[in-house]
């Protein structure tokens, strides 16, 4: 496994990025070859992370102190699992409704980004808040 | 993120480069003011080094689009790739901004 | 401060020096822009560092099941502090004597790239052995 | 790590790019040991293209180096930039390898 550990602001949604899409390469290099993330894979992957963490720095740590945010990432053989913890606000995402596309939004795309991407999308409210995303390759 | 505009005859040529997305959106946010209020006939955004978007740096270009077609003008994307195209075909952007290779 | 965890194998190297290099780019970012790491700065640092976990990827857990690394990066106001932990074996850094370089070797450079491009290398051995490194920027 | 080997005239031009350190050196010994082999009078190496070097690298080249030169032949590195200019330069390899832009 994976583990990366760092502050709640946005600026450090690059380094937590730049850990997926490079732990998307590795999953290729150990897996020896026969089954590995493509670069679509890695894009996707990275888009739904990127969504997730934008939405702990903006909403989870919103009126709060940014706390800390823990991104782990585990291959199994075909399939990556990720897992995005936090200690801010919970929401409940089952309350958020898709974005109506042809309206042209320009915000509120985040969850269907992450939803759209992602095979397995599921959360647990609670300290810290567990977001679990997997996709297999 | 980095940004440059160039006029080219009737064309306003906004090129980004590199990641555009919550953090650094709000950094284009003036510059694209700028090109709005100009009400260009035609503006190609040039996003062949984009290396990533979110929807936040998608939010920051539909309302450039927005304000430039309500003005008569039309916005043309060039050099879309990787993961910034990902999600404008996933955001079904592909009908609404002509995109050119 | 910015804490990855990782399996001690080669292929988690570049994720590793992914983290660092992004890390500089935050530095910068959060610093305000008045002193900020250079891409030189950068280079060098990611050069030490990947050199530090070459040693434990290929010496350290030589003969040994590969570990977990441990990559801690913290930035003061003009300095990186990088701290490397893992439980490999433990070695005595002051018996390597430093490369005869006009002889063109073609191995025993690492220790020589680590001391030169930080300002601080200071070795603990232990469980786990911590290497710290430290360079102002 | 990639790395592909062109024949011009006198001269094989190797070109490595991305990482070229202790993971990926090793998959390049076999293809060096060719061009060694060959005994050229002209080793072109274009490092434009490589982002990345450590030790085991510049461990791999530098042998290269010897068996190339002591078959009387010369080494050429191009496009040296970045991390990798910076490992060159504190090697004091500038000084053993001709260096070119
Ligand atoms: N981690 C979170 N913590 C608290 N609220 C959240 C979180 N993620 C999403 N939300 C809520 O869900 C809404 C929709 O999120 P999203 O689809 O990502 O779009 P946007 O962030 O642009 O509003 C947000 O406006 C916010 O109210
Ligand atoms: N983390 C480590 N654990 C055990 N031994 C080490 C470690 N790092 C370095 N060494 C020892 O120090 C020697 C010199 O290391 P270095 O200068 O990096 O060159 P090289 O790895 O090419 O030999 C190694 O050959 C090894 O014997």
């Amino acid at each position: 496994m994976i583990q990366l550990r760092f502050p709640g602001l946005l600026p450090y949604r690059d380094v937590a990025l730049r850990v997926v899409s490079a732990s998307c390469k590795v999953a290729g290099k150990l897996g020896g070859g026969a089954h590995r993330p493509s670069k679509d894979f890695a894009d996707q992957v990275v888009s739904a992370c990127g969504e997730a963490l934008n939405n702990i720095f903006i909403h989870g740590f919103r009126n709060l102190p940014p706390g800390e945010v823990v991104v782990e990432i585990e291959f199994e053989p075909k399939r990556l699992v990720l897992r995005i913890l936090d200690d801010g606000h919970s929401f409940d995402p089952s309350l958020i409704p898709p974005p109506d596309l042809d309206g042209l939004p320009e915000s509120g795309m985040g969850l269907f980004i992450i939803r759209s991407f992602m095979d397995v999308v599921s959360y647990q409210p609670g300290r810290p808040n567990t977001l679990l995303l997997a996709k297999s390759f | 993120m980095t940004f440059s505009k160039t006029i080219q005859g009737d064309t306003i040529v906004f090129r980004i480069e590199g990641e555009l997305d919550a953090l650094t959106a709000p950094e284009l946010r003036p510059a694209l003011d700028e090109v709005a209020n100009d009400k260009p006939k035609k503006v190609t955004l040039d996003l062949s080094s984009m290396r990533i978007i979110d929807s936040s740096g998608v939010g920051a270009l539909v309302s450039l689009f927005k304000r430039v077609r309500s003005a008569g003008g039309d916005v043309t994307i060039v050099g879309l790739q990787g993961q910034p195209l990902a999600i404008f075909k996933l955001l079904r952007l592909d009908r609404v901004f002509a995109l050119e290779a």
